[in-house]
């Protein structure tokens, strides 16, 4: 298969940061994705068009749309696919690039998955990430109320929710390896 | 090294070659190879001009051997013998190098490595053909009888070709009846011929036909010999009924009293009994006694269609018949099967009742079908007032077949047709691309449009029955992305028909190995030349016909069986065919009589003489596979053509460039 | 006694189970004590990442999941056994990128050789704990230890996305049928109803609550269609979602929904004849009491088998 | 060429059959997939017909490593040729084996006519196991190829029994 030729379009990027991702050059805009798609109507593009519009070197319109944002990770797309592209990783990329070109300050999505990994980072486990409660009731407390106080206490009653993640053992040991890996992550883009 | 005259001709291929191997260099470098008297380069060898260019020299240079370097001996081998040949030289002092396939289409962007592998294969070729000897091919009478395996309409058409221009035609069916898909069928797009009024003349052709033999319910067992002179053995199943006696009165099967669903004529919507005729118009009318489900073979009582069968033609004992035949060609027209949607599962068809494939459709719709041709749901009785056909089913799609199917375009758009025709009601198909490009096809396209059938540009990503909003309750709802408007769609329908795509044939590997023949990744057989020679294979004498060799349409099936018959009858019209002399021969004044080779030769052409204490091979029945020359522990069994002196020359002209270093030592 | 034979699991509970779902982790414990498995827990895992990491920087990430594999590995498991379906792809996902794509398993490795780890991809299977319990211990294992027929109960499998999406092979991807079996094992009466592998909203519930709310009002509304009396999950994230947010769905659409929702473990539990109490029954927010009074000591009539409508057309058998 | 360095480029000879492995490199061919340029290959009709004594010829003569493609074991052409080729070509690795020669330089692989793919990733792979190797070295006490084509028939006379 022709891969990205060592290229440096938007859409070789695409394809350099996506295991797999070589098979995007394969799309036949059928539309499969966006059929199956659980929250495709509430996205901008469908993931069809954002591959249509990839492959067109749309990179801003593409980094800024709420779609790779609003993948709920089911992956429908990515079975349903006749050509097997593994459309949901490419979503996972999308994010990724949206991040590293600073196109998401206006996204609260990227914006809670920040919040959550700093935790990783730091203890090494996390908390319950369906878990809005938590996260609102240190950002938006106000947005906490409309979405149901209730449900909180509830958890908190059921001892279901604990508000500081336990630390492993070896820190140290998780966070090299993470401090290794960025590094490595930064050498692969430049 | 013997001395010979040997020319060596590069060919260009246009840019084929020449694009990525430097040709004249070659040509210019040939020229030091030992024993090269000519070396040249032509734009394309095998055109008039090239091969004229190798006989002129043969005549005036007095070459002894020529050395072609072009595309793939099975490309253009006969070609360049021919030209010896018409020259007066004999044609197994001809080489091929193969730097096509094997160089330059696979090493495109490297001039430098593609010239020196080049180099390796030319030299190779020039080391060996020295060594090769003159060979005569043997020539043999041709069989005029022919098998047809398959009597749907690829096979029939052949069939009646051959059996019309006066040779004897067997043709073998391995259902009850001939007749294939196509009796399947109602209407034929474009033209919307009813199916059945075209076919049926031609099924009564072959049945009155004194030049065809008709063996349906049977299939080739065993296929032995070679082009000219195959003898093939039939297994005739039992019928269980006396064809001499039956008169296909129908009394059997309207009392059969077990009743089973017809997977095959009805595709499944519909039943049949036990012992039955699958179709009105089936060729022959005889009936067949199914032993898998006839109460009486299960349980040993019944035998109901014995007691009322006015001639007494029910023979519960008749057993199996193996009948060999002398055959000079065969053709198959085996043709295909239909995609299983089940593996589908997102289109729900055998969980949703009113999914169905295209083949049930066309049961339903087919006045002698199970619902005599009225459009209902699974329950026998709802008219849909709402129809969705999914083209593309099982195929464009890699994760089943990545081939289109063809057909499916149109028959969905003629399903469209008899829809709006016949019960009228909405009509949504779903389409990634409309492929219509044959005749009178687009024009059948537009005249849809005109019609009111919807088009809805998007593959469809499920089928369900669960409602989500007002609407959609008790429907089935058909979700995909319009991609003409880039929104995703949920459009709920009464039925679903999945335009399911054509297959080969589940047993067609094992056919195909019976025949030495090969099928492509898609599990089509190869033909011999995917332009050139469509219908040939590369084992002589074996030809294809229909869907069997790739997804077509009736007309083109049709013209491939004619094809095929066509070239069957130019060589029973010669009436000898030319065989390869690569043969094996013994040394007998050397042969120990080990015996080993006799137990090694797959086709038992050794036999031990027993008198003189040697091994002999019978030429006729030698395919030349050179498995017992490899095995001879005294080495005297020669394979001509292969020989060991021919082989090692050409594994020194491949090393031509590392043959003389020094062997390293070792450290 | 043990049914491990020839396998070692190597437990990762993923980082719910302590607190949001305490209760498939006491339910898991008591039921593999009772079905004799040995479920090693990985000694100081870590978080596998969610779906947010991956977001975010996928190498890290990778390298944050490989971290577990090498320290199972390191302590002799053949298998990785996830209860959380998240868990289980991210750590699926890393061993099979690893092995399918050589540079990504290099640049891993570089990472985490700062830690004095490797993990050489195909070292583990990895697995979900459902596919446990169905294929080694089996259904013929499970029936073994059912003293409890949970008879009447209509319990709706569901199954969600990641257990079969997007090629971990153990059931269909689209209508799987595991759970199913393992429920009827159990005595219950199965609801076979058409979203049990649709999406639950993952984590929609943080970035749009209009999408995610409709997305769990879908199943619900589905398995309330076909009369079920529980909904039986296999992850934390799935159960979160359809529990927790039941409340806001019915306030939002003016529903009146109350399914309980209890990992697949706690009905099993029940069914080996264990107290609700014994399997964290409670926890949830949409109280099970009520639909566990239906469970009957009788089994249910057989219904009848109707007569098939002459006129109509015969369906094709689904394929195994 | 260097003997010794990284750009050591490996010379292999290849033996395809007519049917199957011969057209599977047909198609890579018309399929344009690339491939490393190491291989030449020898079209033979049978992998049945490999004499053994080639490819000590060939390994003897310069070559750093010789591929044997067949049909797949059941699809023989000529029923099964290619079972006899497992058979010899075992016994010659095991020969082989015996003079420090390593095991990746012969290989016995098969690649039906469809399968032009299958094909270039076996000499793909091919070619990168022998680069890895280096250049052939003989043992030294066994120079003369007719002393190995020798012991190669004696493995092969029991063949039959």
């Amino acid at each position: 298969m022709k891969t990205s030729n060592g290229g440096n379009s938007f859409l070789d990027q695409v394809i350099k940061a996506t295991p797999g991702g070589e098979k995007l050059v394969l799309c036949l805009q059928c539309g499969t994705c966006g059929g199956s798609c659980p929250s495709g109507p509430d996205m901008d593009y469908s993931p069809r068009m954002i591959f249509a519009m990839t492959s067109a070197g749309m990179k801003d319109q593409v980094l800024s749309s709420n779609t790779p944002w609003f993948c709920v990770s089911c992956y429908y797309c990515t079975v349903r696919c006749p050509q097997e592209i593994p459309i949901t990783d490419i979503m996972y990329t999308l994010k990724q690039l949206a991040i590293q070109e600073g196109r998401y300050e206006q996204r609260k999505a990227s914006d809670f998955s920040e919040h959550f990994i700093g935790y990783v980072e730091n203890y090494g486990r996390s908390f319950e990430l369906g878990l809005a409660t938590r996260y609102f009731l240190f950002h938006n407390p106000l947005k906490l109320v409309n979405m149901g106080m209730g449900m909180g206490m509830s958890m908190i009653l059921r001892g279901r929710m604990g508000f500081i993640p336990e630390r492993i053992k070896n820190m140290d040991q998780l966070q090299n390896i993470l401090d290794k890996a960025k590094q490595i992550a930064k050498e692969g883009a430049a | 090294m013997p001395e010979e005259k040997v020319g060596v001709y590069i060919c260009h291929c246009g840019h084929n070659i020449a694009g990525a191997v430097d040709v004249e260099a070659v040509a210019e470098w040939a020229k030091g190879l030992p024993n090269v008297t000519v070396s040249r380069d032509y734009k394309f060898m095998c055109s008039s001009l090239g091969q004229e260019l190798i006989e002129e020299d043969i005549k005036e240079q007095g070459l002894t051997r020529v050395v072609v370097a072009s595309c793939s001996p099975h490309m253009h081998e006969r070609t360049f013998r021919t030209a010896c040949e018409r020259a007066g030289l004999n044609p197994y002092l001809f080489e091929m190098a193969n730097i096509r396939e094997h160089a330059s289409w696979v090493h495109p962007d490297n001039v430098q490595a593609a010239t020196d592998k080049a180099k390796a294969l030319v030299s190779g070729a020039v080391h060996r053909v020295v060594y090769n000897k003159p060979l005569d091919a043997m020539e043999v009478p041709v069989e005029p009888t022919t098998l047809v395996v398959g009597g749907g309409i690829a096979g029939i058409q052949a069939a009646l070709e051959i059996a019309d221009a006066g040779y004897p035609v067997v043709l073998v069916e391995r259902e009850p009846s001939i007749g294939g898909h196509m009796a399947q069928l109602d209407k034929t797009f474009p033209t919307l011929d009813c199916s059945a009024c075209i076919l049926t003349p031609k099924m009564f052709d072959v049945a009155m036909h004194p030049n065809i033999t008709l063996l349906t319910y049977s299939e080739v067992e065993k296929v032995e010999g070679y082009v000219g002179n195959f003898e093939v053995t039939i297994r005739k199943k039992a019928r269980k009924i006396n064809e001499a006696d039956c008169t296909g009165c129908g009394t059997c099967w309207e009392k059969c009293p077990k009743k089973v669903v017809d997977e095959v004529y009805e595709s499944g919507l519909g039943y049949r009994t036990a012992i039955y005729r699958p179709f009105p118009q089936a060729v022959p009318k005889y009936p067949v006694i199914d032993v898998e489900t006839c109460t009486y073979y299960q349980t040993g009582k019944c035998r109901v269609c014995e007691k009322f069968c006015p001639t007494g033609a029910i023979n519960f004992d008749q057993e199996d018949e193996l009948i060999t035949y002398k055959i000079g060609n065969v053709i198959l027209a085996t043709g295909y099967d239909q995609f299983d949607p089940r593996r589908i599962p997102e289109y729900g068809y055998g969980r949703l009742a009113n999914v169905f494939t295209s083949l049930e459709f066309e049961r339903m719709v087919n006045a002698s079908g199970p619902t005599d041709g009225q459009m209902v749901l699974r329950d026998g009785v709802t008219v849909p007032k709402s129809v969705a056909i999914v083209h593309c089913v099982g195929s464009r799609d890699r994760r089943y077949n990545q081939y289109c199917s063809a057909v499916c375009c149109m028959y969905s758009l003629k399903f469209a047709h008899l829809v709006k025709e016949r019960v009228g009601g909405e009509v949504y198909n779903f389409y990634m691309d409309i492929r219509t490009s044959a005749k009178g096809y687009e024009e059948f396209y537009h005249r849809l449009l005109e019609e009111g059938v919807h088009f809805v540009r998007g593959r469809v990503s499920k089928i369900t029955g669960a409602a989500r909003q007002p609407g959609e309750e008790g429907k089935l709802i058909v979700q995909c992305e319009d991609t003409l408007i880039g929104k995703q769609r949920r459009i709920p329908v009464d039925m679903v028909v999945l335009s399911a795509g054509m297959e080969p044939r589940h047993d067609a590997a094992e056919v195909g190995h019976l025949f030495g023949i090969s099928c492509s990744v898609d599990g089509f057989f190869i033909e011999r030349h995917p332009k050139l020679d469509p219908v040939a294979t590369m084992t002589d004498g074996i030809y294809i016909a229909g869907v069997c060799q790739g997804p077509k349409d009736i007309p083109a099936s049709v013209a491939q069986g004619a094809g095929a018959a066509a070239r069957v009858l130019s060589v029973i019209g010669k009436g000898s065919v030319r065989l390869e002399p690569v043969r094996a021969t013994i040394d007998e004044a050397n042969c120990s009589g080990c015996r080993i080779c006799n137990t090694m030769c797959p086709y038992s052409a050794i036999d031990y003489i027993e008198d003189l204490k040697v091994s002999r091979v019978n030429p006729a029945l030698c395919k030349g596979c050179g498995t017992c020359v490899a095995a001879c522990p005294s080495q005297v069994i020669t394979g001509a053509h292969f020989t060991y002196e021919q082989i090692t020359a050409q594994i020194d002209g491949v090393l031509f460039d590392v043959l003389h270093q020094p062997v390293a030592e070792p450290v | 006694m043990s049914t491990n034979s020839g396998h070692h699991y190597g437990y990762y509970p993923g980082c719910s189970i302590t607190k949001n779902a305490a209760a498939y982790g006491v339910s898991t414990d008591a039921i593999a004590r009772i079905l004799g498995l040995h479920l090693h827990e990985i000694s100081d895992w870590n978080c596998c990442g969610a779906s947010e990491y991956f977001s975010i920087n996928q190498l890290p990430a990778y390298a944050l999941v490989a971290r577990n594999l090498a320290l199972a590995a390191g302590e002799g498991a053949t298998e990785v056994v996830a209860p959380c379906s998240l868990c289980y792809v991210n750590l699926y996902k890393t061993d099979k990128n690893m092995r399918l794509h050589p540079d990504l398993k290099a640049k891993v490795n570089r990472a985490l050789d700062a830690g004095n780890l490797h993990y050489e991809p195909d070292t583990l299977k990895v697995r979900h704990l459902l596919d446990i319990v169905v294929n080694d211990v089996g259904y013929d294992g499970v029936a073994a230890k059912v003293t409890k027929p949970l008879y009447n109960l209509r319990v709706a499998p569901y199954y969600g996305c990641l257990i079969v999406r997007p090629d971990t092979g153990f059931d269909n991807v689209e209508y799987p049928t595991t759970m199913d079996k393992l429920m009827e094992t159990l005595g219950a009466t199965v609801v076979d109803y058409p979203l049990k592998a649709e999406c639950c909203g993952g984590h929609m519930t943080q970035i749009s609550d209009t999408v995610a709310l409709e997305l769990i009002r879908r199943l619900l509304h589905n398995a309330a269609e076909y009369q079920a009396d529980v909904i039986v999950t296999v992850c934390p994230m799935c159960q979160l979602n359809l529990d927790a947010y039941q409340a806001d769905v019915n306030k939002r659409f003016g529903t009146n929904y109350h399914i309980p929702i209890l990992y697949f473990t706690q009905v099993m539990g029940l069914a080996f004849g264990m107290t609700p109490k014994d399997v964290a029954i409670g926890k949830e927010l949409v109280s099970a009491d009520r639909a566990l009074t239906k469970i009957t000591a009788e089994p249910p009539e057989k219904p009848k088998t109707r007569k098939r409508d002459k006129k109509a057309l015969p369906m094709p058998d689904m394929i195994e | 060429m260097s003997e010794n360095g990284k750009d050591f480029d490996p010379v292999l000879v290849g033996f395809l059959c007519n049917w199957c492995s011969y057209r599977a490199a047909d198609l890579a061919g018309m399929s344009r997939l690339g491939y490393p340029p190491n291989l030449r290959d020898i079209r033979i009709m049978c992998t049945g017909r490999m004499d053994p004594a080639w490819v000590l010829h060939a390994l003897r003569n310069g070559a750093d490593g010789v591929l044997i493609l067949g049909c797949h074991p059941g699809e023989c052409h000529y029923v099964e040729g290619n079972y006899k080729a497992i058979r010899r070509i075992n016994l010659l690795k095991r020969t082989l084996k015996q003079l420090g020669v390593e095991d990746e330089r012969v290989q016995l692989h098969w690649a039906s006519a469809s399968e032009g793919v299958q094909f270039a990733e076996i000499v793909q792979r091919a070619t990168d196991q022998v680069r890895a190797l280096g250049p052939l070295n003989w043992k030294r006490n066994l120079q003369d190829s007719s002393d190995l084509a020798a012991a190669a028939g004696a493995h092969l006379a029991h063949e039959g029994a």
